[in-house]
């Protein structure tokens, strides 16, 4: 059995009139077991985090080499936390994206709603001590969650597929279109149904598409990127 | 005055929702002499949701519209809308960056992209060329006596390194135009602080928070109306203020103006050629009580 | 000649990328090269005595030594010469460390690479010749610049060590940033107590001459013989006159004057003395803001002043004065914050800086101590203290630490407790750097005992919410939450930067500052308090961010480099000095136009013009002997011969 | 030992002991990898450097040669470098005449604490140099003329 090291008791100088004679080590309370709550990373229990073998590396090179952002240079601030109007709708607040991402924590990050609700304000990226241009990982984190099929927030990726479905097939958004078929793609066919009345007699609500002469090449822009497979 | 020409990139928008700020633009650029060379057949830049899916085909987007404005041979593309503006900047400047990313974007496009005109946005213009000065020189009916509040949303003038127009956190352009009309400007500390975005749709609860604090503060500084140069922010704090209200249990009525609008107002433009009437928030009664004590003073 | 070399090992600094074996193995072949071997650490003792040994041994008269650079070992190894008895210019050093092993992998070529460094400072020896110094003496006066706390220990040192001692302050009064603080951390013991006696002690020193709102002009001449311009600013009143009475400054009309001391936070007067305790207590007019001096009207100062000590004609004025050493003790200024627009970028009139805040806890401050709201003089219940504003921060261009901003926080904190006992204080922070001695316990109490509310995450806004109050938006990392503080009022722990106009200053000292402006010492861990220029020395935050102590110990230690320096008698000149061939010398005055110390003058020789060089003026910078159309003129240790034989050791090999 | 065949060249570097010599030394204590290439020659100023000791350098057979001293107003001797600005700018565009391609000379201005920026001048020039390849030998006859003139043969000297 080791012994009890004996420390030499510790007296600071006469400095704090009221310092009490407290000997060196203080004895060591348990904490008690921190329960999960909606701010940490989402996962049913606290998971203990391995940093030598979790760490995703392909996927935080392919997100460093599309973004052109170098991930080691957040000091975890947090003024993009802070910065971020959306920050209340978030899951993980964008610093901790951050620090997802710095430890390559692909599922966590890639099933959060955050990247999704992020709506490119470029708050972050103004405000970031470090330069790094926050807002365009948050961008490149989409794209790697559509390619890996995660898909926290159906209702926004619905919204924006309609929007460029409709680009595709006319060349210019065609408003009253892209309603429809966000309602076909959510079913959510009461969506923004009291606006209906006030657009219509401005006359700001048109029913037939305006296709450009150029729709065709917009068409196949599309199809090349899906060739591509970018 | 200088008769300049620019390529014109209305944006989407403009035929539909924001139809006002479309014919304002139009019908204040002509009363200043700036001349408007719309780009034939321009397509959509993708907004939002195309660099949400990919920053090569969104640039593709993009890209097409800047081609086929370098044929028109002005120096300078303008757009009114701050989305087009980041998406045309964005892949310009990226493009002009990154040869290979260059030649990524080229193979989606059926024209190879090779002069890349600069981009501006329609305030800057305003602002630059023609200037708060030479603008109050043209003022027949001056906005004297209505307290507005400048909200200039996110990304018109951020990130500052990408639009390098104004300041990112204070931007004072608008400012300076609507008191060279008249208009009493207040310190609104919200000008860049993001409204909801694209976010009406799939996720109102968002608009109704972020566009909610910034009614609520325009409303606590005791303004007259809002006034605003995106077609996204003008819709969710105008078209969408009813469903603000009710969400909040707020009952604002705040006329939410296009800077275009209150600039053709003042130069005496017809309201006709300003599309006040597209307002849902009825804008008659602010612009009244001014022309109105205008007899009065 | 009999040359020994010796390759350092450097432990593995050296030895890890260079085969030193091998290097001497192949120096033994070189022409006359006697004894060639490899050492462990030839700075060290047993490494020096090793080469004391060698030359008594194989009878050397010349030593390389491959190891360092020579701007840290040269003195070293010219001493050791020295106590072998040789001519310490008979010594050439190889820098394979710095310029070899330090930089790169690839062993062979290192090897290869010190081999050739090896020869060209055996072929440099074999073309040296001895040299012997001469000696001037000095002019045991020194020169301190700036009379912040630094400053002051600097230049009492010197004087109570019998040297005479010339003080430049550039603001009217000493006392530098230390004299606007209320409490200093981590005592909180009250500054101007500490520090008010010290500046008595600098006015009543006899051998102390103090030139307050004075500003160095210009410095010429060397080590032991500086000549120094200093130019007293024109204050328009006559301090031999002026008694600090003060009734002017009550009097004076003219009430925009920005109070610099007060950092521009209380109302300033055209005619001013800074504070009750300034040295000297004496007034001074701001000629921009005196009407009499704009205007041509008022005068009133001039009335009522019981002892006519103004003087509205008054000019600036250049002194010289001879000094043998400089102490730059020149502070740091406070960063411009207001590039910060989130924070209001200084259109808020309730977000202040630290400075400004130390100014309104003082009791000789301009609400003599009651802390009050600059838009409506309430007082603050909530206060919030954001740090890093303009300190690590890429993005504005600072990313240095500056060091102190945590500690005087925690004595901010603690000290709005005591001055509103029912107030709460937000410290947002994202590390806390309390190195010091009992500097954490100091925070820690903050904390524990006095409330604190230490939020760790950077702050984004701060803005009026348009209800009266304003919000400060900031992130809480641990907590993995943005969050919002009600504040009353908003200090900034603003990040330090170089003083105004520093770099100039530099450069008429011909010392070398770095890219924000603070001056180079001789070696960051061995010469702090030293530059590369000899007789010129730095104390306090110049040099580098650093607290009130390691100001202080750096005082102190200029100070006692200065005293050391004077201890000589006499002060050897450098030898390496230009040198004339009369045979050569066509009189044509070439070197005399170029020489920038005028070191050089025309003599007659026997009845034709010829150059001579004053060997005490010369520095040895080598310009002249470049000019000299017939290379009549060689800068000693650094001839044609020399530097060519070093040029043909690398290529015809 | 001679230059490492084919992956050294001949490349002399003049460095002012005040400034570029130390960033040369901050480099190294910073441990910013360079090509071996360079030799270093100590000089107390760049003033010091006469423009014939870089062509009786590339008359020996350097490949390259690098000249750095003190930004402009902060060298140690006041006006050194503001001698030697104007007489390597001369010499640079002299040097075709010598019939050597002017980028195989350089002259910059390097400080003490310049430790990256001096790996980057060093690797740059290095590169460069290389990309031209070693010096073509001066022909014999130069070097016989070059001996009358100056009196010192360098070829019996060495």
């Amino acid at each position: 059995m080791y012994q009890e090291l004996q420390r030499a008791p510790h007296t600071p100088s006469g400095l704090f009139t009221r310092a009490q004679n407290i000997p060196f080590a203080a004895s060591r309370q348990q904490t008690p077991n921190r329960l999960p709550y909606a701010g940490m990373p989402s996962g049913d229990v606290m998971q203990v985090v391995n940093l030598t073998n979790s760490p995703d590396k392909t996927f935080m090179d392919r997100v460093m080499e599309e973004s052109g952002q170098t991930i080691s240079l957040c000091y975890q601030c947090g003024n993009c936390t802070a910065s971020c109007p959306y920050t209340f709708g978030f899951d993980i607040p964008v610093s901790q994206v951050m620090r997802l991402l710095q430890t390559g924590q692909k599922e966590t990050v890639l099933s959060s709603s955050s990247i999704w609700l992020c709506a490119s304000c470029t708050s972050c990226t103004t405000r970031c001590p470090n330069n790094i241009d926050v807002a365009k990982v948050m961008d490149v984190l989409r794209h790697e969650a559509r390619r890996e099929g995660f898909v926290k927030e159906r209702r926004v990726k619905a919204f924006f597929d309609s929007f460029l479905d409709s680009v595709r097939s006319h060349g210019r958004v065609f408003e009253m279109g892209l309603m429809v078929d966000y309602i076909r793609k959510t079913g959510r066919f009461w969506t923004d149904m009291e606006l209906g009345p006030k657009m219509l007699p401005k006359g700001k609500l048109a029913f037939k598409p305006h296709n450009i002469q150029g729709r065709d090449a917009i068409a196949r822009i599309f199809e090349r990127f899906e060739k591509e497979g970018s | 005055m200088t008769k300049h020409t620019y390529s014109y990139y209305p944006g989407c928008s403009g035929q539909g929702t924001s139809m006002e700020y479309e014919r304002s633009t139009r019908a204040v650029c002509e009363a200043v002499g700036i001349n408007l060379d719309e780009i034939p057949d321009w397509s959509c830049c993708g907004s939002t949701p195309a660099h949400t899916v990919d920053h090569t085909l969104s640039a593709a987007l993009s890209g097409r519209n800047l081609g086929l404005a370098a044929k028109q041979g002005h120096d300078c593309v303008l757009t009114p809308c701050p989305s087009c503006l980041t998406n045309l900047k964005t892949a310009g400047k990226h493009m002009a960056e990154s040869e290979t990313f260059k030649e990524k974007v080229n193979r989606l496009l059926d024209e190879p992209l090779e002069t890349i005109p600069d981009t501006k946005s329609v305030l800057q213009v305003l602002f630059e060329d023609l200037g708060p000065d030479a603008l109050a020189k043209k003022v027949a009916r001056p906005l004297k006596g209505l307290k507005v509040v400048t909200y200039y949303g996110c990304i018109l003038t951020r990130p500052p390194g990408l639009m390098d127009f104004d300041s990112e956190e204070n931007p004072i352009s608008m400012d300076k135009l609507m008191q060279a009309a008249g208009a009493e400007v207040l310190q609104f500390p919200l000008k860049t602080e993001c409204c909801g975005a694209s976010h009406g749709v799939a996720r109102r609860d968002l608009v109704m928070r972020l566009s909610g604090k910034l009614l609520d503060m325009a409303d606590s500084l005791g303004a007259d109306a809002v006034v605003t140069a995106c077609p996204l922010c003008q819709m969710n704090l105008d078209l969408r203020q009813g469903q603000v209200n009710s969400a909040n249990n707020a009952s604002y009525r705040l006329p939410i103006f296009y800077y275009t609008q209150l600039l053709g107002w003042a130069l005496g433009l017809p309201d006709a050629s300003l599309g006040l009437d597209k307002l849902c928030v009825d804008p008659r009664p602010a612009l009244q009580s001014i022309s109105a004590n205008k007899e009065v003073a | 000649m009999r040359i020994g070399v010796f390759i350092c090992h450097c432990g593995s600094n050296i030895e890890g990328t260079v085969d030193t074996a091998e290097v001497s193995r192949i120096a033994r072949d070189y022409p006359e090269v006697a004894f060639a071997t490899d050492t462990m650490y030839a700075c060290s003792e047993p490494g020096q005595d090793g080469i004391i040994e060698a030359i008594g041994e194989h009878k050397l008269d010349g030593v390389v030594v491959a190891s360092c650079t020579p701007r840290m070992h040269e003195a070293t190894f010219r001493n050791t010469l020295e106590r072998a008895g040789l001519n310490p210019y008979m010594f050439e050093m190889a820098n394979i460390r710095e310029h070899v092993s330090w930089i790169g992998k690839d062993r062979e070529a290192n090897t290869n690479k010190a081999a050739d460094l090896v020869r060209m400072a055996v072929e440099k020896l074999r073309r040296n010749q001895p040299l012997i110094a001469k000696e001037f003496d000095i002019n045991r006066r020194v020169l301190v610049i700036g009379g912040g706390v630094a400053g002051i220990q600097a230049a009492l040192d010197c004087a109570d060590a019998g040297l005479e001692v010339v003080m430049v302050e550039r603001e009217s009064t000493i006392g530098g940033k230390m004299a606007k603080l209320d409490k200093t951390f981590p005592t909180v013991d009250c500054s101007s107590c500490i520090l008010g006696p010290r500046m008595v002690e600098i006015a009543q020193h006899p051998n102390i001459t103090l030139y307050a709102c004075s500003e160095v002009d210009g410095v010429s001449g060397y080590v032991g013989n500086f000549s120094v311009k200093i130019k007293k600013k024109a204050r328009y009143v006559d301090w031999d006159k002026c008694t600090g009475c003060g009734e002017c400054v009550e009097k004076c009309p003219s009430r925009k004057a920005p109070n610099t001391f007060d950092e521009k936070i209380g109302p300033g007067r055209a005619i001013n003395i800074p504070f009750p305790q300034a040295i000297p207590k004496k007034a001074t007019i701001n000629a921009e803001y005196c009407i009499k001096l704009t205007k041509g009207k008022c005068g009133t100062c001039e009335k009522i002043c019981p002892s006519n000590a103004i003087d509205f004609q008054q000019q600036d004025e250049i002194i010289t004065e001879e000094v043998g050493a400089v102490v730059a003790a020149t502070g740091y200024d406070l960063f411009d914050w207001t590039v910060y627009e989130e924070y209001g970028g200084g259109r808020y009139p309730d977000v202040i800086t630290s400075l400004q805040y130390e100014r309104l806890l003082s009791a000789s401050g301009p609400t003599g101590g009651h802390v009050k709201r600059p838009s409506d003089g309430k007082e603050p219940k909530n206060v919030v203290f954001i740090q890093c504003v303009g300190s690590r921060d890429k993005s504005v261009g600072r990313p240095y630490c500056s060091g102190f901003c945590c500690m005087y926080t925690a004595k901010q904190a603690i000290l709005t407790k005591d001055h509103i006992p029912d107030s709460t204080s937000y410290v947002f922070y994202m590390d806390i750097r309390a190195p010091g001695k009992l500097y954490d316990e100091f925070t820690r109490r903050a904390m524990e005992e006095y409330g604190a509310q230490y939020i760790r995450g950077r702050v984004a806004m701060v803005y009026p919410d348009g209800k009266g109050n304003m919000i400060v938006r900031g992130a809480d990392t641990l907590m993995g939450r943005q969050v919002e503080v009600q504040a009353d009022l908003v200090v900034l722990a603003v990040g330090v930067e170089s003083a105004k106009n520093s770099p100039q200053l530099a450069e008429k000292l011909r010392i070398s500052y770095d890219s924000y402006g603070f001056f180079m010492e001789g070696h960051p861990k061995l010469k702090p308090c030293e530059t590369n220029t000899a007789g010129v020395y730095l104390a306090g935050a110049c040099q580098g961010p650093k607290d009130i102590p390691a100001s202080v110990a750096q005082g102190s230690a200029a100070a006692s480099k200065v005293i050391g320096l004077f201890s000589k008698e006499k002060l050897k000149s450098d030898p390496q000095t230009a040198n004339v061939d009369i045979k050569r010398c066509i009189g044509c005055g070439k070197c005399v136009l170029t020489c920038p110390f005028g070191a050089i003058k025309e003599v007659d020789f026997r009845g034709q013009p010829k150059a001579e060089v004053i060997e005490t003026v010369c520095q040895g910078c080598g310009i002249c002997s470049s000019t000299c159309p017939q290379g009549a003129i060689q800068l000693r240790h650094f001839t044609d011969n020399q530097i060519l034989a070093e040029v043909e050791a690398i290529c015809r090999f | 030992m001679p230059v490492l065949n084919g992956r050294e060249l001949r490349i002399v570097g003049f460095l002012c002991n005040w400034c570029s010599y130390g960033g040369a030394d901050t480099a190294g204590v910073a441990r910013f990898d360079q090509p071996t290439d360079l030799r270093v020659i100590r000089v107390p100023c760049s003033g010091r450097i006469d423009p014939l000791f870089i062509a009786k350098a590339f008359m020996n057979g350097a490949d390259g040669v690098l000249v750095s001293g003190c930004h402009p107003r902060d060298c140690h001797y006041a006006e050194g470098n503001y001698y030697a600005r104007r007489r390597l700018e001369v010499f640079k565009q002299f040097i075709s005449v010598l019939g050597i391609e002017p980028e195989r000379f350089e002259y910059t201005w390097v400080s003490a604490s310049e430790g990256q920026r001096w790996q980057e001048v060093v690797t740059k020039f290095t590169n460069q140099v290389h990309t031209l390849g070693p010096l073509a030998p001066i022909p014999e006859v130069a070097l016989s003329q070059l001996a009358q003139t100056t009196g010192t043969d360098i070829r019996e000297e060495a």
